[in-house]
């Protein structure tokens, strides 16, 4: 029997270590206490970092760092898949539709209000699925949610939505905080056999270096959405960098777009809100 | 999207500052793709900057200059309007060439 | 003649020239005297110093001679790269009558990254982003006046720009 | 300031159950296709369960993987081992739900 089973056994226990906790009593859900918390935890945390300096992720919260990508955005390597998205966004249809023709104000400076709940539906409308769900409406196929087409087209939406604050909004619907409360749940819960959440990343560690990467902090972390990263060599969306968080952890990814997914980013950008739209970024 | 050459080239009247990014792999010959094939080396070899007739900045690259290559200079001379033609050349002989305005 | 490669978007324009040369000499071996629109007049490729192992062989092929450190050479590299697939270096001097500058990576398996040719009326600065296999010397070579001159730093590289 | 704690420290206690349980694999004698057929569908099963709670993890699969590799290659003993890992691990991808499901109020910020 390989010594290599036994240390895999032996980091399987690590799941069993959260028993050792006691839960607190369960509360209703309060958005706006949370994200003033939320808030006021990382300007306590990291009181040099202005607050809408914070989403510029890991570049806020170091210097060296910093420069490399000042230097990096002279003439930023996200400029092609920008240009892409442009072009793409404006080309119709076969049927002569466009996809401004989906959305308020013709697509343009509205990145800040996505995710959104629809109370028709009763779920989490995310600018990526609306923008698939335009595709199909039109009678085009839909787009992979982690490619390089889902990339351009939100780069160019948050590129004309730049500086906007976050402006997420949770209805009068008890469906609504339901999935706010979901998306809040899986920020925290720990999962795959590292045993972490994404919050023991995001929230516990920001600006420290796991492995090489230096974490970014989860206050505006989609706020600069999509991403080029030089680790990709290339583009990534939401999606992507949720589904890729999930293997670095060691679990298995749900499929983009998953109800947990989207209802994590809606708790991750309403707990945001104020923070201004930054994308499309770079990263390491 | 024609062209693979970005350029921002700006004349302050005495010198003019030129940032370009180029759409380029620039694989090195030393990455193995998803199936542990070896990616065959692909990249810019010779990079031309050409003002008024005479080359203002040549640039030779190996496979070490970083995908979507960015290079930055400065020469005396040029005004806004001018022309400035960007030609490059890779190791398998494809080129892209592109005529940028000075601003 | 056409040729295609999947890995570049089609709407790519793609102006093939010395296509005869191409068919002729094989993918990758097309020497630059047969593209002399794309050559200085006073200077070629240089392949041989591209195919050196380490940064003092590409330095001797490059240039026949060795160099000076000197601190009119200003070498501008971050301590820690945050990533080796892209690490922006740049540099500038007062040298005067600088002919060219070239970069290199000292452990990078050809240490030889770029070289550029700087004709008079060119400032001698250059900022470009290159790829580091791991932590090394960024070796920066001015050639100015017919001599040489060199500046160096290192660079930590945490996360290789070999691994793709 | 925040509520937040880390809690990485391995539990003793607990992690010596687990090696216990592992140490029952290793006294087998050698293995035949009958006990890794049975034990690879044991482990399928609770891995099937763990995605019913969205919480498979990626080494689950790849033990699988490598118990099936194993088998087809005729080494059963290894391929038997492989699948008690597979569904150990998948039990604790379970167990981790399982507390989970309260747990994760210790880390939130309020």
């Amino acid at each position: 029997m390989s010594s290599r089973y036994l240390i895999r056994l032996a980091s399987a226990a690590l799941a069993l270590v959260a028993l050792t906790l006691a839960a607190p009593a369960a509360d209703m859900p309060d958005p706006a206490a949370d994200a003033k918390a939320f808030r006021n935890f990382f300007v306590t945390k990291f009181p040099k970092v202005k607050l809408e300096d914070f989403v510029n992720g890991p570049y806020s919260m170091n210097e060296d760092m910093r420069r490399q990508w000042e230097e990096k955005e002279q003439f930023p390597p996200y400029e092609f898949s920008l240009d892409m998205g442009k072009e793409m966004f404006a080309k119709p249809f076969r049927n002569g539709k466009t996809y401004a023709d989906c959305f308020p104000n013709q697509g343009i400076g509205i990145r800040q209000d996505y995710p959104y709940f629809d109370t028709k539906e009763g779920k989490v409308i995310t600018l990526e699925l609306a923008l698939n769900r335009c595709r199909e409406a039109n009678g085009e196929p839909a787009f992979s949610y982690v490619k390089d087409e889902m990339a351009a087209l939100t780069a160019y939406m948050a590129f004309t939505s730049r500086g906007r604050p976050f402006d997420i909004k949770i209805p009068d619907d008890p469906r609504a905080l339901e999935a706010y409360q979901n998306g809040k749940r899986y920020f925290y819960t720990r999962r795959g056999q590292l045993n972490f959440s994404c919050a023991t990343c995001h929230v516990q560690n920001p600006g420290e270096r796991m492995r090489a990467e230096i974490l970014a902090p989860a206050l505006g972390i989609l706020n600069a959405m999509p991403i080029y990263r030089s680790e990709w060599g290339g583009m990534g969306t939401i999606s992507r960098r949720f589904t890729t968080c999930n293997s670095q952890i060691r679990g298995v990814p749900l499929e983009p777009q998953a109800e947990e997914y989207r209802d994590l980013e809606y708790y991750l950008s309403y707990v945001s809100n104020g923070l201004p739209i930054a994308g499309p970024g770079s990263r390491p | 999207m024609a062209s693979t050459i970005r350029v921002r080239a700006t004349s302050t009247g005495e010198v003019t500052e030129v940032q370009v990014l180029i759409q380029h792999p620039m694989d090195s010959g030393f990455v193995k793709d998803a199936k542990g094939e070896t990616i065959p080396p692909h990249f810019i070899r010779e990079l031309t900057f050409e003002h008024d007739g005479r080359n203002v900045f040549v640039a030779d690259w190996g496979a070490a200059v970083s995908k979507d290559p960015y290079v930055k200079f400065s020469f005396k001379g040029g005004n806004k309007g001018d022309d400035l033609k960007i030609s490059w050349i890779d190791n398998k002989g494809e080129t892209d060439t592109t005529t940028a305005k000075i601003q | 003649m056409t040729i295609t490669h999947s890995d570049f978007p089609a709407t790519r324009r793609l102006i093939l020239i010395g296509a005869g040369a191409i068919a002729l000499t094989g993918l990758g071996i097309m020497s630059v005297g047969m593209a002399p629109a794309l050559a200085a007049a006073n200077d070629t490729y240089p392949e041989d110093a591209f195919k050196q192992k380490g940064a003092a062989d590409a330095i001797k092929s490059l240039y026949g001679r060795t160099a000076e450190p000197s601190d009119k050479v200003k070498l501008d590299a971050p301590e820690i790269a945050e990533n080796g697939a892209v690490v922006p270096i740049s540099v500038s001097t007062t040298l005067a009558d600088v002919t060219s500058i070239a970069f290199l990576a000292s452990e990078n398996p050809n240490a030889l990254a770029a070289v550029y040719r700087i004709p008079p009326g060119t400032l001698p600065n250059v900022a470009n982003r290159l790829k580091m296999a791991k932590t090394c010397d960024v070796i920066v070579i001015v050639e100015a006046g017919g001599k040489l001159y060199s500046a160096t730093k290192e660079v930590k590289v945490t996360v290789g720009g070999c691994g793709g | 300031m925040s509520r937040i704690r880390l809690n990485m420290r391995i539990s003793i206690p607990s992690l010596a159950f687990v090696l216990a349980i592992a140490g029952g694999t290793f006294a087998l004698a050698a293995s035949s296709e009958t006990d890794f057929k049975a034990a690879y569908a044991a482990a399928e099963a609770t891995n099937r369960e763990a995605g019913r709670l969205r919480n498979q993890w990626t080494v689950t699969e790849e033990a699988l993987a490598d118990a099936k590799k194993a088998a087809d290659k005729g080494d059963f003993d290894h391929a038997v081992a492989a699948a008690k890992e597979a569904e150990a691990l998948a039990k604790a991808s379970i167990f981790q739900a399982a507390s989970e499901k309260e747990a994760w109020k210790n880390l939130e910020i309020r």
